[in-house]
């Protein structure tokens, strides 16, 4: 190696930050993504397993959870994706000062929506030690929760950057867009579990 | 290894000692040629006052008390032996309830061994020779698991029976220090 | 300073000056706090593959103890609750904490050398992942050593595993056990999925990657989408242990069948997750000791990818008698044929290389040859259980333990022995002495015949998995001994190889960068590797760089910060100039938290939610961007 | 090589298919097993005529007939495949078809180490109730029902047949159709806890004539002692821990926590095949059950040792 | 067309005519009820033989009942269920407590009702171990002189009305086997019946006769086991195929099982003196898991029909065979003599724990209606032809595996608490509940003197949240006339009086008094504790009427509060504690006499 090496190209023009899929970090967030929308898969699956041993679903003397804060819940975090989707693009056009506002914005939803879940948890009408059928609705909206905690925790480190010196660097910027595209998933995946908790009890024979 | 790891596993040792009794599974009991202790009826009054002496409790209570292996055993014990027939699944029926805090006969292990040896007048049946030494105290050691007065790692949370009480790692219930009587 | 003035390897500055410096941006600090930080893939893997070694001695030690026990009828040296532990860690430490986290070691070491990158990508994921593993497996063996070790079995069937007949803390500390090796391979998942798609040397399209990239890509995904199976369903048999869920309560409508649906979903999985490693360690041990390329790549990549899919489709086979729909079997009994054909395709297309080729008999290569001589007996009792008839008689008898050691010790363990012996001078600098080599293969490949084939036998008399002892008068008296015989000279055999590992260590040749000739980039860089694997990128004509003349480079990558390139998935462009993350002390605390919350969430579920707090605030630390860049980088579209 | 418990006894007719099935699945697989040997041998040590190497320069050449045969190679594994599948499709469908017309109903419960086993049917006073033993009438084809009343075990009888798992909560079931007489040993295949290794069951194939006269024997119930030290033996039983686990037909024993006693002596082994049925033996298990079988549900009962054989002598009569 | 519109106008004229009795309450063909003369006395739980329970009273009337006071109260000191009816013979009351089954006699004639004397039978502490559903009983009987009641150990008691001296005591129970003895006996030519209970314990039911003078056991049958046992001879034609065949009682069990197979007789004994024949119900079969006793488990859960003098069965018929429930066969048995078809015919009316009121011709057996009388998923119906009832399969409990949402619950539809029947009306007044329940059934092991159930049962209210209705019944139509739902089960038996009133208690305590022909709720008086025991009417020392009941709430729906058990465990007391979690706070223990009349 002691004689110069042929050199083919200067790297020094290539750039350091891209947003969507030229970034490394978008690729990390698609694997976690597919990690936890397999394991909500597997859980919905056992929800469907062990409704097949039921007559009748929910068990007899148990009433399907009530519909308010599941439907509210529902629509804010359905509503949310509008200020999810402006932080986004404010994030791809680098908009620092928008970034801020609409990050605080999803801060305080993702806390009224951690609410919502809390009255959520106490008008399901079942325990999770009555029966199956308790246990594993209890079970989706634990996960979900964890999965809303997660992301809420995420948004609000990045709100507190976003506010320091630390926001004019680019890679924060893909940070928040991937944020977003994350939020986009919590309330994909929010969707079949609520017809599944609300409305698969009412209509099942 | 180099020294972090010998470091951290000695810690972790050290830490995790205390788990090891709960654990043991001795299924054939120490012969023990006095099954109860003479006098540990319910100790609640002392003519002329206490007379200071805490009530020594028997040796074998420590080897059931917390063990997970003979609550376990205790638990198969009640549905098997009829025990569930009379007192449900703690709630009582035509016994009386075992998960409340209320011990006519006293609520320490050798006290509730002593009920199932002898029996009581009010209809509760004698096991005096119907079941041995280990059965017997593995069976106390359950009573008291179904009033929380056993630590939370010893206890399974359900059977696989129906779901009929709370589950016994939640059940909150204050400990009863020994030598002094469990009826608040 | 503006971007012509940053330090920029190139032209300009090129050999041990450039060295220099960028070994002072890319070694860590010295003493214990560096050793915890480092984020370098090379010290990672290397860890990985020393703790993985260590489980395998424990666990080998206790398979020799149970051959002690079974070595003659009737006997009690070790009691049956005992016995029950002690098959129980053989099987879980085996399968948990060495088989998977071997593979990742090697792939963790060798995958950015191979694909000529600088490092791995989410570095400090990855020395978090190591820390997570590590803690497992010491809880394991410290709750076996305080006598509160598992003895349901490495698949824990519900309802024996659950709250009323798996007595104690025994069956807790196992699915606990199982969340955080399974943590640790997804993160590992993730780290090896970006590396390969995104930091590929430019040139190095998709079909002129290594194959042993490819075997690592398909398992890395296969693992994304089959741990969580079993996350889930150890998750719900500790609710049901601790909370009194009603998962898998049969009275109150929950299912024992439900535990084993979820866990061999991963089950199977986990087992080609363990194979498929091997098949890349194979094709690139037959491309070098035949002096060719292996036959056929496409149909090998196709084969490979094959494997990953089928693997989730035929789960069901581990249940054929329990009861389910027999139509139902029929399809898994053909599904789990068709797996056998990929195999066969990849068993075929490495004997065509040999046969195009010049085949020279070192010991890495005699592991291969011993693995297609055994792996193909272990394949082909496979198509036997496969079928719905045979199974029903072979299930759970030693003809299984046969099995399934014919194709995790044959496909997994020869290949990964040999690719230890392979790549040994590329990470010690040294080879591994020949003769040594040659004598422990011997005795290992004699001795694991007359262990495990008599198991056939023994399995067909009748005897059923997981008996602590048999009684005589069965004809099982000649097989068990011959197998407990063969199970010292198994254990004779793997301590002759690691004395090989570390006499080597000093005594060993020196290697030099490409002491085999090989034609893999892992082979361009010096042995071992410094810190920051290329002074400069290489760029990459064909499949094996080293073997089509000489090689060519790309500069311009920063000196003083820590900098790797990244490329387009497909055709592998230069794309991105990536930093490559500092050392922290942050992913050893984080994985401290979460060690400290699983562990305490045993004994308390209160724990979960007390626990999230030290694990939240050392996820922020490690995320928080250290010291602001000192020179604001003009952004470049 | 032994004939009690062992699939190459095929004295079933399900355990015969299963023979005819595995040999043609041996035979099929060892060819292709040669087939890959001798390839790999031939690739191996070869004389060199054209090498494809880097040394030689062409080493990425990949001369046609080595594709063609690849592409053979991969008909015949398919081909192989095909015949086994389809092979192993039409035995299973054999067995469903031998399982159509059950003659004999029986059910039997696992419990943890021991085998609970009823023989049902139309008219319940003729349901028979033994433990840990199976008696079958050959060429009559038997449908078992498998209930668990605590963990997944399963029932396997090599000689005979395939194994069936006993699910807690579910309900499986398997048929037999000896085609042979012989005496048969079978072991719990699937773990199930401490004593999983001694949860054995003695099977036994008779002919029609004397299968009716062991169930004839097995309606009656036990028969009062007559000899003092078995009368001893008979109140101790009656009186003591002995009626509180286990069923005695005839007598005020009636718990089904432990096995059946009603037949114990006329068995062929004790405690499901720990050990085999003799004076010895009974005096060793009744004296110290947990030295024999360690974690099994019978206590020890530190008998004193008059007791010891007046249990002992009583339990002799329960032929 | 026009033959479908003549047909839908006949139908329509048809209803017509039906409906018109049931309105036209006075004077129309009713079933009248053949019981003796009423002498204004109470001298057996059931009034008369014909268990009309029925006063012929007339002075308390809707009109005047706002203004009913009471006259005077006595305690029992004793706190357990009182299901018992104080008895009015001549100017004396007489109780029986619950255990330790006191006999108190009480002096009408002066002011305040001083006690006259008490007979203690001091029945052994231990015998409290095994009493099923709280230590209690349910009355004694008066004939020639004599007050005749059962302890709980197992004793029938014969003491001198006057001097309270004992007469004498014959032992049939033994509470080592689990025997214990709750019911009222029934005096009938001569003789006392009396039966054992025990049916969780795994005891063999029998029913005996004593004769009244001396205690000698005439006959006695039991309902398991061959025909000999069950005194089944030449004279017992059952008028249903399923109950012919010879030693029943043992085919259709499994080898032994009968031994231990229950059918105890713990409730109500019916006399027809005309064809001096008994009725009576057998109690559930051993153990509830009928896994466990493949067959149909004859002779539990039906009931007999016994020549009085012999005890030779007449007649059976099979209300639950292999019952799947806990559906004790057991209730009040009224005779009434009823227009079936436009022809007049003797019968015996049941409203049973099954949920069907059951119509018999009492001297065939033959099943004239049955008809479900409250909500129920457990049975299709009863099969007209062969008399069987038709399961529901997916709601039959197996081992392993809960079932859910069973109605009615093990309780059943009534439980031991008898109706009443107002010949002025013609119509039956049911005092019952409205439970379901979760059921799993596991192996019971039969080990003597212990329960042997192998169940576990949770019940819950069922459909509507009311867990308690009382409804009048047309058995004339068989169908409902009017229902007045209760929040809590009716555990108290009614009482039908000539002034055209039903009095009953509820659990927490409300002594109700309800027009019979409306159903309106006229007069309500809040008693100590819950009532459970039957109320009776009688006419006092100065002519007037007074009504009395027992207040202390027991019983197996009461245990909860009876035994001080705990709410969390659902299965506490066979499951009853699941479905009573707020009666402790409504009513306590207790026990005590209320005696009623109107102001002077």
């Amino acid at each position: 190696m002691s004689d110069a090496p042929t050199f083919e190209r200067d790297l020094a023009d290539v750039p350091t930050s891209a947003f969507g899929s030229r970034s490394l970090t978008w690729w990390g967030v698609i694997a976690f993504m597919a990690i936890e929308a397999t394991g909500f898969a597997l859980a919905i699956g056992a929800y469907f397993f062990l409704m097949a041993h039921e007559h009748s679903w929910p068990p007899e003397p148990w009433l399907p959870p009530d519909l308010l804060a599941g439907t509210l819940f529902t629509t804010l975090i359905v509503l949310s994706e509008v200020p999810n989707t402006l932080a986004k693009h404010a994030a791809e056009k680098h908009d620092l000062p928008a970034v801020r506002r609409l990050l605080i914005v999803m801060a305080v939803i993702g806390a009224v929506l951690l609410v919502l879940r809390g009255f959520e948890f106490n008008s399901l009408n079942v325990r999770w030690t009555d029966n199956a059928y308790g246990s594993v609705i209890w079970l989706l909206l634990f996960l979900h929760t964890t999965h809303i905690a997660t992301d809420w925790a995420d948004t609000l480190v990045l709100a507190a950057l976003m506010h320091t010196r630390e926001g004019e660097e680019a890679r924060r910027f893909t940070d928040t867009s991937e944020n977003s595209l994350y939020w986009r998933f919590v309330w994909l995946t929010w969707l079949p579990i609520y017809l599944l908790l609300y409305w698969l009890p009412r209509w099942a024979p | 290894m180099s020294s972090p790891c010998r470091a951290s596993l000695a810690l972790a040792a050290v830490a995790l000692l205390g788990g090891c009794d709960r654990e043991e599974r001795d299924s054939r009991g120490q012969p023990v040629t006095e099954t109860v202790p003479a006098g540990a009826t319910a100790d609640t009054i002392y003519p002329g006052g206490p007379s200071g002496s805490t009530v020594t409790l028997s040796p074998k209570a420590a080897a059931y008390e917390n063990n997970a292996y003979h609550i376990a055993q205790g638990q198969q014990l009640y549905g098997q032996m009829n025990c569930v027939g009379c007192h449900a699944h703690g709630g009582g029926g035509m016994g009386p309830a075992l998960i409340d805090d209320e011990w006519r006969y006293g609520g320490r292990i050798e006290q509730i061994a002593t009920t199932i040896v002898e029996g009581r007048p009010n209809g509760m049946p004698s096991f005096r020779g119907k079941l041995t030494d280990t059965q017997i105290w593995e069976l106390a050691a359950y009573v008291r698991a179904m009033s929380g007065q056993v630590r939370k790692d010893a206890v399974g949370a359900r059977t696989d029976e129906p779901s009929n009480t709370p589950p016994l790692t939640q059940t909150r219930r204050e400990p009863i220090v020994p030598g002094e009587d469990a009826t608040p | 300073m503006s971007a012509a003035e940053l330090a920029r390897d190139g032209p300009t500055l090129h050999g041990p000056e450039l060295a220099a410096r960028l070994e002072r941006s890319w070694s860590r600090d010295p003493g214990l706090l560096g050793w915890l930080a480092t984020v370098d893939h090379k010290e990672i893997g290397r860890r990985y593959l020393v703790t993985a070694f260590v489980f395998l001695a424990l666990a080998g030690v206790l398979a020799l103890a149970m051959r002690v026990q079974l070595a003659r009828p009737d006997q009690n040296i070790i009691g049956a609750a005992r016995y029950n532990e002690i098959f129980t860690m053989h099987g879980t430490t085996m399968m948990f904490l060495f088989a998977v986290p071997v593979m990742d070691a090697v792939a963790i070491y060798l995958i950015p050398l191979m694909l000529g990158t600088r490092a791995t990508s989410f570095a400090r994921l990855n020395a978090f992942s190591y820390y997570v593993y590590l803690a497992g497996g010491m809880l394991l063996w410290i709750a076996f050593v305080l006598n509160v070790g598992p003895d349901v079995g490495w698949f824990a069937y519900v309802p024996l595993s659950g709250p009323e007949y798996g007595v104690g803390k025994r069956a807790d500390i196992w699915a606990q056990m199982v969340t955080f090796t399974e943590v640790a391979a997804l993160s590992v998942a993730v780290v090896l999925t970006a590396t390969i798609l995104k930091q590929r040397a430019p040139g190095m399209s998709l079909d002129r990657m290594p194959l042993f990239a490819w075997a690592i890509l398909v398992t890395s995904l296969m693992v994304i989408f089959s741990m969580p199976s079993v996350a889930l369903a150890s998750g719900m048999l500790l609710s049901d242990r601790l909370v009194g869920t009603q998962f898998y309560n049969p009275t109150e409508n929950g299912d024992a069948l439900l535990w084993q649906h979820l866990f061999w979903f991963f089950g199977h999985p986990e087992v080609y997750i363990i194979f498929l490693p091997a098949v890349g360690f194979v094709s690139e041990i037959t491309a070098t000791f035949c002096r060719r390329p292996v036959f056929a790549y496409p149909v090998m990549v196709m084969a490979v990818v094959a494997i990953g899919l089928l693997a989730f489709g035929l789960w069901v086979h581990h249940m054929f008698a329990t009861g389910l729909p027999r139509v139902g079997y029929s399809f898994y009994t053909a599904a789990s044929m068709a797996v056998a054909i990929p195999t066969g395709i990849q068993i075929f297309c490495w004997i065509t290389t040999m046969w195009l080729g010049r085949p020279r008999f070192d010991v890495p290569f005699l592991y291969v040859v011993a693995f297609i001589v055994t792996f193909v007996i272990g394949g082909l009792t496979g198509v036997m259980v496969a079928s719905v008839p045979l199974d029903l008689q072979l299930h759970d008898s030693y003809f299984i333990v046969a099995h399934f050691h014919y194709v995790l010790i044959g496909g997994a363990v020869f290949p990964l022995l040999g690719a230890i012996t392979y790549w040994y001078p590329k990470v010690t600098g040294r080879l591994m002495s020949e003769r040594l080599g040659k004598l422990s293969f011997w005795l290992l490949f004699g001795s694991f015949q007359l262990t495990f084939f008599p198991m056939h036998l023994s399995g067909m008399l009748g005897m059923p998995r997981r008996v602590y002892t048999y009684p005589a008068g069965l004809g099982l008296e000649l097989p068990n001994f011959l197998s407990s015989i063969g199970a010292f000279i198994v254990a004779l055999a793997f301590v002759l190889f690691i004395a090989n590992v570390f006499l080597s260590l000093r005594r060993g040749a020196i290697a030099g960068p490409n002491p085999w000739k090989a034609g893999g980039l892992e082979w361009a860089t010096s042995s071992p590797p410094p810190p920051y694997n290329f002074a400069h990128v290489p760029s990459v004509g064909s499949a094996t760089p080293l073997w089509d003349g000489p090689l060519k480079w790309m500069s311009g990558l920063r000196v003083d910060e820590k900098e790797m390139l990244l490329t387009t998935v497909v055709s592998a462009r230069p794309d991105l100039r990536e930093p490559v993350p500092e050392p922290s002390i942050w992913p050893f605390i984080s994985a401290l938290a979460l060690t400290v919350m699983f562990v305490s969430s045993i004994f308390s579920p209160w724990a979960v939610l007390f626990g999230l707090v030290p694990l939240g605030v050392a996820l922020i630390a490690w995320f928080w961007p250290k010291q602001l860049e000192p020179t604001a980088e003009p952004v470049i579209e | 090589m032994n004939t009690v418990q062992s699939v190459f006894g095929g004295q079933g007719a399900e355990g015969a298919q299963f023979l005819s099935l595995m040999t043609l699945f041996t035979v099929v697989t060892t060819i292709i097993y040669l087939l890959v040997l001798a390839y790999l041998a031939l690739a191996l040590w070869r004389r060199r005529r054209t090498e494809h190497t880097v040394e030689s320069g062409d080493h990425a050449a990949e001369p046609p007939p080595q594709r063609t045969a690849l592409i053979g190679w991969v008909a015949l594994v398919n081909t192989g495949l095909i015949v086994l599948t389809v092979a192993s499709f039409l035995t299973d469908r054999a067995m469903a078809r031998t399982a159509s017309s059950p003659a004999l109903e029986i059910e039997i419960i696992g419990h943890q180490w021991w085998w609970d086993v009823k023989y049902t049917g139309a008219d319940p006073s003729q349901s028979l109730e033994t433990a840990n033993e199976l008696h079958l009438p050959v060429g009559v084809p038997a449908h078992i029902t498998l209930k668990s009343a605590d963990v997944i075990h399963s029932f396997w009888v090599p000689n005979l047949a395939g194994k069936q798992d006993l699910i807690p909560g579910r309900q499986t079931d398997i048929s037999i159709k000896p085609t042979r007489t012989g005496l048969f040993r079978s072991q719990c295949a699937e773990f199930c806890g401490v004593q999983h290794t001694h949860m054995a069951l003695d099977v036994t194939v008779e002919n029609r004539a004397d299968f009716l006269r062991w169930y004839r024997a097995g309606l009656q119930p036990a028969k009062a002692p007559t000899a003092p030290l078995a009368k001893a033996g008979y109140a101790y039983v009656m009186t003591r821990q002995c009626a509180m686990c286990h069923n005695i037909t005839g007598t005020e024993a009636g718990s089904h926590f432990g096995p059946d006693l009603t037949h114990l002596a006329s068995r062929r082994s004790i405690a499901a095949g720990t050990l085999p049925m003799n004076r010895g033996n009974l005096y060793g298990w009744v004296a110290d059950p947990q030295a024999n079988k360690p974690g099994s549900k019978m206590p020890t009962l530190g008998l004193e040792p008059n007791e010891l054989h007046a249990v002992v002598a009583y339990l002799e009569t329960l032929k | 067309m026009a033959g479908a519109v003549r047909w839908r106008l006949a139908a329509l004229f048809i209803c017509t005519l039906l409906a018109t009795p049931a309105f036209a309450q006075t004077g129309a063909v009713t079933a009248r009820s053949v019981a003796q003369a009423d002498n204004g006395n109470w001298e057996m739980p059931g009034k008369n033989v014909a268990a009309t329970r029925f006063s012929a009273m007339r002075e308390i009337t809707p009109a005047n009942v706002r203004n009913l006071r009471v006259a005077f109260t006595a305690s029992t000191g004793i706190n357990r269920g009182h299901e018992a009816p104080p008895l009015v013979i001549g100017g004396t009351m007489y109780l029986v407590t619950p255990f330790p089954n006191k006999l108190i006699a009480l002096d009408l004639t002066k002011p305040g009702a001083p006690t006259k004397w008490v007979f203690n039978p001091k029945p052994p502490t231990a015998a409290q171990g095994v009493a099923c559903c709280d230590v209690v009983n349910r009355g004694a009987v008066y004939a020639n002189g004599r007050l005749f009641f059962n302890t709980l150990d197992g004793r029938t008691v014969a003491v001198d009305a006057r001097s309270g001296k004992l007469a004498w005591q014959t032992k049939l129970g033994d509470i080592q086997r689990g025997e214990t003895m709750t019911m009222a006996p029934t005096v009938a030519n001569g003789k006392v019946i009396v039966g054992n209970s025990g049916g969780e314990m795994g005891v063999r039911g029998w029913i005996a006769a004593l004769d009244t003078g001396s205690g000698r056991v005439v006959w006695k049958a039991f309902n398991t086991g061959p025909d000999k046992d069950v005194l089944i001879g030449p004279r017992f034609r059952p008028f249903y195929a399923m109950d012919r065949g010879k030693d029943l009682g043992v085919k259709t069990w499994p080898p032994g099982a009968w031994k231990i197979g229950g059918g105890s007789v713990w409730g109500w004994v019916s006399y027809d003196p005309q064809l001096r024949l008994i009725y009576y119900g057998t109690g559930n079969p051993g153990p509830w898991n009928p896994e466990q006793r493949p067959g149909d488990n004859k002779w539990t859960t039906g009931v007999f029909a016994r020549d009085v003098d012999t005890g030779q069965a007449v007649w059976f018929y099979q209300s639950t065979p292999h019952d799947l429930y806990d559906h004790d066969d057991i209730n009040e048995i009224i005779l009434v003599d009823m227009p079936v078809a436009k022809r007049m015919r003797p019968v015996l009316l049941r409203p049973a724990r099954n949920g069907f009121f059951y119509v018999h011709d009492r001297r065939t057996g033959q099943l004239l209606s049955a008809k479900p009388y409250s909500y129920m998923n457990v049975a299709k119906g009863i099969d007209p032809h062969t008399g069987r009832l038709i399961p529901v399969p997916e709601k039959e409990p197996k081992v392993g595996r809960v079932v859910r949402n069973i109605c009615p619950a093990a309780p059943g539809a009534k439980d031991w608490n008898p109706a009443a029947f107002s010949p002025i009306t013609g119509v039956v007044y049911i005092p019952h509940i409205n439970l379901c329940m979760d059921m799993g059934a596991l192996e019971a092991n039969y080990i003597a003197g212990t329960p042997y159930v192998g169940a576990d049962v949770k019940m819950y209210a069922g459909p509507g949240g009311n867990r308690g209705v009382f409804t009048a019944w047309d058995p004339v139509h068989a169908r409902k006339v009017w229902e007045f739902k209760e929040d809590l089960p009716l555990w108290s038996p009614a009482l039908a009086t000539a002034g055209g009133l039903v009095f009953y208690g509820t659990m927490d305590g409300w002594f109700k008094a309800i027009d019979q022909r409306n159903g309106k709720l006229v007069w309500q008086f809040k008693t100590g504790s819950g009532i459970i025991g039957q109320p009776i009417s009688y006419r006092g020392p100065d002519g007037h009427q007074y009504v009395a009941v027992m207040s202390g709430v027991g019983g197996w729906a009461g245990a909860i509060v009876a035994g001080k058990l705990d709410p969390r465990d659902g299965t506490a007391a066979l499951g009853f504690v699941n479905a009573m979690k707020d009666l402790p706070a409504r009513t306590d223990a207790g026990g005590m006499l209320y005696v009623f009349t109107l102001p002077r």
